[in-house]
C-alpha cells in the first residue's frame, strides 16, 4: 500500500502521509473479503470477564428458567448472532428453559425466534431433542418502552408480561404464559437465577438501573458497548460479561475445552474460581466467532499498517523540513 | 419508613445534590459576574458559522438520535444559537431531526429565534427537517445532504450513536468545519478522530451556561461542580476508610441485613462500614413477616390482568 | 384510591370491562371534554399560556420525584391488598409506574405524524414542482406507501384468526411476502449495509487523524493500538510466547504482567474504565441539574419561554 | 428465479449501491438512499400502531378479552385524554395558537427530567462505591504470590490480602476518576499548580480511556463490515447463486 496513486511532485514521505481514501477503501474490502472463504484457526486466550460469564452459565441449575432479553437485529448480526448461538447451545445442552423478551427494536423477536430456531434444527440434525416453544422457551414479544418494561418487570413480572400468550400445540387455543412448563412457577424476576441481556444497545444501562439487586445480571454486548458495560461488570453490577466478536469466539473455545480443565494442566484457566468447569468437547461448538476471527485479524493489521505509515510519513517530512 | 430499594443514603445524597444545583441557581439569581472556564469548542462557533457564510453554503445541525430529553433539548439550545448568528449573516441552516417530538421543537425553536432577530421572513420552515427515526436511514439521509450541498459547517451535538463516524467523515471528505459533542462517551473518540473541535463529556451541558452568562445556567453550573467536590471527596474519604478499615480485624458479618457475631477473621470490603452504607440489605424474614389481606379475585395460576 | 390506576381490581370509577356500554360512554364523555379543553385554552389569554405549559411539565415529573421519595410497599405479593394509607399510596405508585412509563411514549408517537408531514412536503413538492430530484423523492414516497399499506395488510393477516399459520412460509399470501421482501429483505439489509460502511469511515479517519502530533494524541493512539493488538489472538500469542520463552512457561511469575492480554486488561481496569466512571459522573449530575431546570421551567426554552 | 434468491439479490444490490457514496455521490446512491428513507417512513408508520400504540395505548384504553386462560384486562378509559393531548402538538405550525404544541412536548420533558431524580443513585450509587478501593497494603511483598498448588485455606489468605502492586493498582485507578473530575470543573478559576496539574493529566487520562473505547469499538465495526462481506460472498454467491455446499 506504499504505492498509492498522488502526483509525481510529491516526496516518497508526502506520499507515506497522503494515502487517497479510496486506495484504503479498496484494501478493506480485500482484506474482509478473501478470507472469509477460508477456514482457519488461531490462538486465543479467553479475557476474564467472558471466563465470569461462561462459568454462571454453566453453573445454572438444570431445568431452571432464565430471563433474556434480546435487543439486536441484523444490523449488528456480526457481533450477537455469533453470541447468541454459542449462548443457546450452552443452554439447550444443560435443558435450561428461558423467556425471551424485546425492547430495542420491533425487528429483534424475530432474529432471535430464527437463531432459536437454527440452533434446535441443529440439535435436531444431530438427533439430539429439539427445543420446543412453550415446553422450552416462550417468546414474550416486544415492548416499546424499555424504561416501563424493566421497571415493571422489577415490581410485578406477572403483570409485566401478563395478557402475553403463546399456542401450546397445533390446534390448541393461545394460552397464557404463565400456564406453559417455562414461566409456571415464576412469581418474581427474583425467581430466576439469571436475566441475560444480548444487546447492540444501550438497554443493559436501563436494566442494571432498573433491575440490579432485584436478579443476577449478566450481558453479552457488542464490541461498542463493551467499556461501557465494562464498568458495570467492574462495580460488580453484572456477573458476567461477553464482548464482541472476541466475546463470541472466547465462550466458543470454552465450550470445547472447559474452564479450570482439566485440573493437572488448564487450558483455560479461571484466577478467579479454582473449580472445575467441564466444557463439551467434540460437540459443534465453532460459530461466527471462529468463522470471523482471522478475517479480522487482517483488517486490523491493515488499519495498524496505516496508521503506522502515516506516521512515518510525518516524522520523514518533519526531518525534511528541519535539515 | 422503608426505603425497601434505595436505603435512606441514597434519598439523602439525591436530595444533597439536587439542594446543591437549586440553591446555587437561586444564588445566581442575585446575580453576580462568575467565572466559567474556556471551552474551545465552543469558541470556534462564530468561526465556522462566517466560514459558512463567506462560501455562501449552508450549516448543518443535528441534535442527535436520541427522543425528546434533557440532551436533545440542551442541543437544541446551542443550535439556537447557531441559528441567530446565521440569521444575522443570512446564512443558509440545515437542522435534521430523528425524533419527530424534536422535530416540532426545532421548528418552534428555530422559527423563535428568526422572529426575535425580527427575521421572521427569511426563515424556510424546510430548513428544519425530519429525516427518520430508524438510525441508519437517519444516517444515509443527513449524508446524502452533506454531500450534494456540500454543507460548510457541522454542528454534531446530542446523543450520537454509530452514525457519527459516518456524519463525521462525511462532512470531513467535504471539508466542512465541524463542531461535535456527545454524551455518549463511547463516540467521543470517533469525533476527536474525525472533528476539528469536540465538547468532552459533561462539556457539552456546561455550553449554554458558557454562550449566554445566563445567572440560571452558570448558577447550575456552579452547582454541578460542587456536586462533583462532593462526590470526590466522598471518594477520597471513603478510599482512606476503606483502607484503614480493611488493615484490622472483624468479629461481625452482615447476614441479610443482620449483623451476626463470627469468629475474628480480616476484614473483607464487604464488611466495611461505606459498603454497609452503600449496599443497605433487608432482612427476608422480617419482610416476609409483613402479611396484607388477599384480593378474592387474584388467580394465582394465570399472569394478572391489566398488563401496563 | 388504590383503585385509581391499579386495573387489578375492576370495578373502579376509572375502567370498565372490554367492549362494555358503560366504557365507551366514559371514553366518549372525556374525550369531548379533552376537546372541549383544548378549545378552552385556544381561546385563553395569553397570561395563562406560561403557566398551563409549567404546571403540566411540573406535574408530569412529579410522579417519579414522589415515586422516589416515598416508601415502597415491602414484600408485595401479587394479588395483595394495602394495609393502610403510606402502604396504599405506595401501592398506587408502584401500579401507576407502568402506566405513566408509556406516556411519554405515546405522546410522542402521536407526534410521529408531524414528522412524517415535514417528509411529504419536502418531497412532495420536489415531485410537483418537477425538482432537479423530483425522480428520487418519488421513489421515497413510493417507498411509504408501499412498506404502509403492504405492513398494515399483512399486520391484519397476522392478527386475523389464521394468523399463526403465517409462522411458516409456506402459508405465506402475495402480501405477506412482499411485506417480507420490503422489510426483511430491503430495509434490514440497508440497516446492516449502513453500518458496516462505518469500518471504512473508521480507517480512513484513524490514518488521517492518529499522527504523534501531540501528547494527547499519542495516549489515544499508543492505547488503542495495544488494546487492538490484544485482541489479536495471533500477535498476543506470539508475544506471550516471547515471554514464556524468558522466564519459562513452569510458573507464573512477575513477567506475565508484561504479556500483551495482561497489559491491555490493566489499562482497561485501571485507566479506562474509572476515566469513562468519571465523565459518567459529570454526565450523570449534568442531566440531573438539566432535568430539574426544565422541570422547573428554569430555563429559557421552547417550552418555556 | 426463486424467492430466497430474488429476495438476498436485491439485498446485496442494495447493500452495494449504498456502498457507492464510498467512491463519491451519485445518481444510483441516491436512488437507494431515497428508497431506504421511504421504506423507513413507511415502517415507522406500520410500527407506531402495530408496534407501539396498540399495544401502550388503544388495548390498555379499551382492554383486552383474554383468551386461554388469562384474565380479562378492563379498558381504562382515562387514556383517551393522550389523544387531544398528543395531538395538541400539530399547532405547531399554526401562527396564532403555535404555544400549544408546547403543552405535550412539556409532559414528555418532564417525565424525562423527573425520572432523572429517580434512577440517578442506582446508577452511580453503586458505581462510587466500587470506586471507594482500599490504597493501604495489607499483605507483606509487592506482588501477588501465585496460588497454584497452594491449599484453599493459604488461597484464600492470599485472595484476602492486598499487595502493594494492588494498592498502586488501585490508587491509580481513584487517582484517575479524581483527575477526570476535576477536569470537569468549570467554574473554578484553579491559581494552584497541583490541581492545574489534575486536570490536565485529567484530560490526557480521559484520552487513554478513549483510545481503549476506540480499540474496542473498530473490532465491532470490522466484524459487521466481515459479516456483510460473508453475506454476499458466502450467504449470496457461494450458498445461494452457486449453490456449492449451500
Amino acid at each position: 500500500m506504499e504505492t498509492p496513486v498522488t502526483p509525481p511532485a510529491m516526496g516518497f514521505a508526502e506520499k507515506l502521509m497522503s494515502v487517497k481514501r479510496h486506495t484504503l477503501y479498496l484494501l478493506l474490502i480485500v482484506a474482509t473479503s478473501v478470507p472469509t472463504f477460508f477456514s482457519i484457526t488461531l490462538p486465543n486466550k479467553p479475557d476474564q470477564p467472558s471466563i465470569d460469564f461462561f462459568t454462571t452459565v454453566m453453573a445454572l441449575p438444570e431445568g431452571s428458567t432464565i430471563l433474556i432479553e434480546t435487543d439486536w437485529t441484523k444490523s449488528t448480526r456480526g457481533d450477537s448472532m455469533g453470541q447468541m448461538q454459542a449462548l443457546l447451545r450452552i443452554l439447550m445442552r444443560h435443558n435450561i428453559k428461558f423467556a425471551i423478551y424485546s425492547t430495542a427494536d420491533p425487528a429483534a423477536p424475530q432474529v432471535a425466534r430464527d437463531t432459536i430456531g437454527r440452533v434446535s434444527e441443529e440439535r435436531r440434525a444431530k438427533g439430539e431433542r429439539p427445543y420446543v416453544r412453550w415446553e422450552d422457551w416462550v417468546d414474550l414479544g416486544y415492548f416499546p418502552n424499555s424504561e416501563a418494561t424493566n421497571n415493571a418487570i422489577a415490581t410485578n413480572i406477572r403483570k409485566a408480561f401478563a395478557g402475553k400468550t403463546e399456542v401450546p400445540g397445533v390446534g390448541q387455543p393461545a394460552t397464557d404464559v404463565f400456564r406453559s412448563p417455562v414461566l409456571s412457577h415464576i412469581q418474581k424476576v427474583g425467581d430466576m437465577p439469571l436475566l441475560l441481556v444480548v444487546t447492540a444497545s444501550k438497554t443493559f444501562d436501563i436494566i442494571v438501573e432498573r433491575l440490579y439487586g432485584k436478579v443476577p445480571l449478566a450481558a453479552m454486548v457488542t464490541g461498542v458497548m463493551g467499556p461501557e458495560s465494562t464498568v458495570y461488570y467492574a462495580s460488580g453490577q453484572m456477573v458476567g460479561l461477553c464482548v464482541g466478536l472476541k466475546g463470541a469466539l472466547d465462550i466458543e473455545r470454552m465450550m470445547e475445552s472447559g474452564v479450570n480443565n482439566p485440573p493437572d494442566k488448564p487450558v483455560v484457566v479461571n484466577k478467579k474460581n479454582p473449580e472445575v468447569v467441564p466444557g463439551f468437547p467434540g460437540d459443534d461448538n465453532e460459530g461466527n466467532g471462529k468463522a470471523y476471527y482471522p478475517t479480522l485479524h487482517l483488517a486490523l493489521t491493515l488499519m495498524i499498517l496505516a496508521v503506522i505509515i502515516g506516521n512515518i510519513g510525518m516524522v520523514l517530512t518533519r526531518k525534511g523540513a528541519k535539515s | 419508613m422503608q426505603y425497601g430499594d434505595t436505603g435512606w443514603i441514597g434519598v439523602t445524597v439525591t436530595l444533597l445534590l439536587v439542594t446543591f444545583i437549586l440553591g446555587n441557581i437561586f444564588r445566581a439569581k442575585k446575580g453576580k459576574d462568575l467565572y466559567i472556564r474556556r471551552i474551545a469548542g465552543l469558541n470556534a462557533i462564530d468561526e465556522a458559522i462566517g466560514r459558512a457564510t463567506e462560501m455562501g453554503k449552508p450549516v448543518l445541525m443535528v441534535p442527535g438520535l436520541g427522543a425528546l430529553n434533557a440532551i436533545s433539548m440542551q442541543a437544541l439550545l446551542i443550535f439556537a444559537h447557531v441559528a441567530r448568528t446565521a440569521a444575522k449573516f443570512g446564512t443558509p441552516i440545515r437542522l435534521c431531526c430523528a425524533d419527530a417530538a424534536v422535530y416540532t421543537v426545532a421548528q418552534e425553536l428555530i422559527r423563535d429565534v428568526y422572529a426575535s432577530e425580527g427575521l421572521a421572513d427569511r426563515y424556510d420552515m424546510d430548513s428544519v427537517r425530519f429525516i427518520s427515526d430508524r438510525q441508519f436511514a437517519f444516517a444515509g439521509g443527513v449524508s446524502g445532504i452533506i454531500l450534494r450541498e456540500q454543507t460548510a459547517a457541522a454542528f454534531f451535538l446530542g446523543e450520537f450513536y454509530a452514525e457519527s463516524m459516518i456524519f463525521a467523515e462525511t462532512a470531513n471528505s467535504v471539508g466542512a468545519i465541524q463542531v461535535a459533542g456527545s454524551t455518549e462517551k463511547t463516540q467521543t473518540p470517533f469525533f476527536i478522530a474525525a472533528c476539528d473541535y469536540v465538547l468532552i463529556g459533561d462539556e457539552f451541558y456546561a455550553a449554554s451556561a458558557y454562550l449566554n452568562r445566563e445567572p440560571v445556567l452558570v448558577g447550575s453550573l456552579i452547582g454541578q461542580d460542587w456536586s462533583k467536590v462532593a462526590i470526590m471527596a466522598t471518594i477520597l474519604l471513603g478510599a482512606l476508610m476503606n483502607s484503614i478499615e480493611m488493615r484490622g480485624t472483624t468479629v461481625f458479618e452482615r447476614k441479610d441485613g443482620v449483623l451476626q457475631p463470627i469468629a475474628e477473621r480480616p476484614m473483607k470490603i464487604a464488611d466495611t462500614t461505606f459498603t454497609h452504607l452503600f449496599k443497605p440489605q433487608r432482612n427476608p424474614e422480617e419482610d416476609a413477616k409483613i402479611e396484607r389481606e388477599k384480593d378474592p379475585k387474584f388467580d394465582a395460576g394465570a399472569g394478572e390482568g391489566g398488563g401496563e | 384510591m388504590n383503585g385509581f390506576f391499579a386495573q387489578v381490581i375492576p370495578p373502579s370509577p376509572f375502567n370498565a370491562p372490554n367492549g362494555s356500554a358503560e366504557l365507551w360512554t366514559r371514553l366518549v364523555i372525556a374525550l369531548l371534554l379533552g376537546v372541549a379543553a383544548v378549545v378552552a385554552l385556544m381561546k385563553a389569554p395569553v397570561s395563562v399560556r406560561k403557566p398551563v405549559v409549567a404546571v403540566s411539565t411540573f406535574c408530569a415529573g412529579l410522579y417519579w420525584v414522589v415515586f422516589f421519595l416515598w416508601p415502597r410497599p415491602v414484600n408485595r405479593l401479587p394479588g395483595d391488598m394495602p394495609s393502610g394509607l403510606v402502604d396504599g399510596v405506595g401501592f398506587w405508585l408502584e401500579d401507576a409506574n407502568p402506566i405513566v412509563g408509556n406516556l411519554s411514549n405515546v405522546l410522542s408517537a402521536f407526534l410521529l405524524g408531524l414528522g412524517i408531514y415535514s417528509l411529504l412536503r419536502i418531497h412532495g413538492m420536489r415531485v410537483i414542482k418537477g425538482h432537479k430530484d423530483a425522480f428520487f423523492s418519488a421513489v421515497l414516497l413510493l417507498g411509504i406507501l408501499a412498506m404502509g399499506v403492504f405492513g398494515y395488510w399483512d399486520w391484519l393477516d397476522k392478527m386475523s384468526p389464521t394468523g399463526p399459520s403465517l409462522a411458516l412460509e409456506a402459508n405465506w399470501a402475495f402480501q405477506n411476502r412482499v411485506r417480507d421482501f420490503l422489510f426483511d429483505g430491503l430495509l434490514q439489509e440497508m440497516d446492516a449495509g449502513m453500518f458496516s460502511l462505518i469500518a471504512f469511515y473508521i480507517l480512513s479517519a484513524a490514518y488521517r487523524a492518529f499522527r504523534i502530533r501531540s501528547i494527547e494524541a499519542t495516549l489515544l493512539l499508543a492505547t488503542a493500538f495495544i488494546v487492538m493488538l490484544s485482541f489479536m489472538g495471533l500477535v498476543t500469542g506470539l508475544l506471550d510466547g516471547v515471554i514464556d520463552g524468558i522466564k519459562g512457561t513452569a510458573d507464573p511469575g512477575f513477567l506475565d504482567n508484561f504479556k500483551l492480554t495482561e497489559i491491555a486488561k490493566w489499562l482497561r481496569a485501571t485507566v479506562e474504565t474509572p476515566s469513562l466512571r468519571g465523565i459518567d459522573f459529570g454526565i450523570g449530575i449534568g442531566a440531573l441539574a438539566m432535568g430539574l431546570r426544565l422541570w422547573l421551567s428554569l430555563e429559557k426554552t421552547a417550552v418555556s419561554s | 428465479m426463486n424467492y430466497p434468491l430474488f429476495k438476498l439479490t436485491l439485498g446485496v444490490i442494495a447493500t452495494v449501491g449504498l456502498y457507492t457514496v464510498l467512491w463519491k455521490e451519485n445518481k444510483f446512491y441516491r436512488f437507494w438512499e431515497h428508497a431506504f428513507l421511504g421504506l423507513a417512513a413507511g415502517w415507522s408508520l406500520v410500527a407506531l400502531w402495530t408496534e407501539s400504540l396498540k399495544s401502550v395505548w388503544w388495548d390498555k384504553m379499551v382492554g383486552v378479552t383474554a383468551e386461554g386462560g388469562g384474565v380479562d384486562t378492563p379498558g381504562f378509559w382515562p387514556y383517551v385524554l393522550l389523544l387531544p393531548i398528543g395531538l395538541m402538538g400539530y399547532f405547531v405550525f399554526s401562527k396564532k395558537h403555535n404555544w400549544l404544541s408546547r403543552v405535550p412536548i412539556g409532559i414528555i420533558i418532564g417525565l424525562w427530567s423527573g425520572q432523572q431524580v429517580q434512577v440517578w443513585w442506582n446508577r452511580y450509587g453503586p458505581q462510587i462505591n466500587g470506586t471507594l478501593k482500599p490504597i493501604l497494603p495489607t499483605g507483606d511483598g509487592f506482588f501477588v504470590p501465585d496460588t497454584t498448588g497452594m491449599t484453599p485455606e493459604e488461597a484464600a489468605a492470599v485472595a484476602g490480602n492486598l499487595y502493594v502492586s494492588q494498592a498502586i493498582t488501585n490508587l491509580i485507578f481513584i487517582a484517575t476518576v479524581l483527575c477526570v473530575l476535576s477536569y470537569f470543573l468549570f467554574s473554578f478559576d484553579f491559581k494552584n499548580r497541583f490541581i492545574r496539574g489534575m486536570t490536565v493529566s485529567g484530560r490526557w487520562l480521559l484520552m487513554v480511556g478513549f483510545g481503549a473505547i476506540f480499540g474496542s469499538t473498530v473490532m465491532m465495526r470490522f466484524t459487521l463490515l466481515i459479516d456483510r462481506m460473508y453475506f454476499v460472498w458466502i450467504e449470496w454467491l457461494r450458498d445461494t447463486v452457486l449453490r456449492i455446499g449451500g
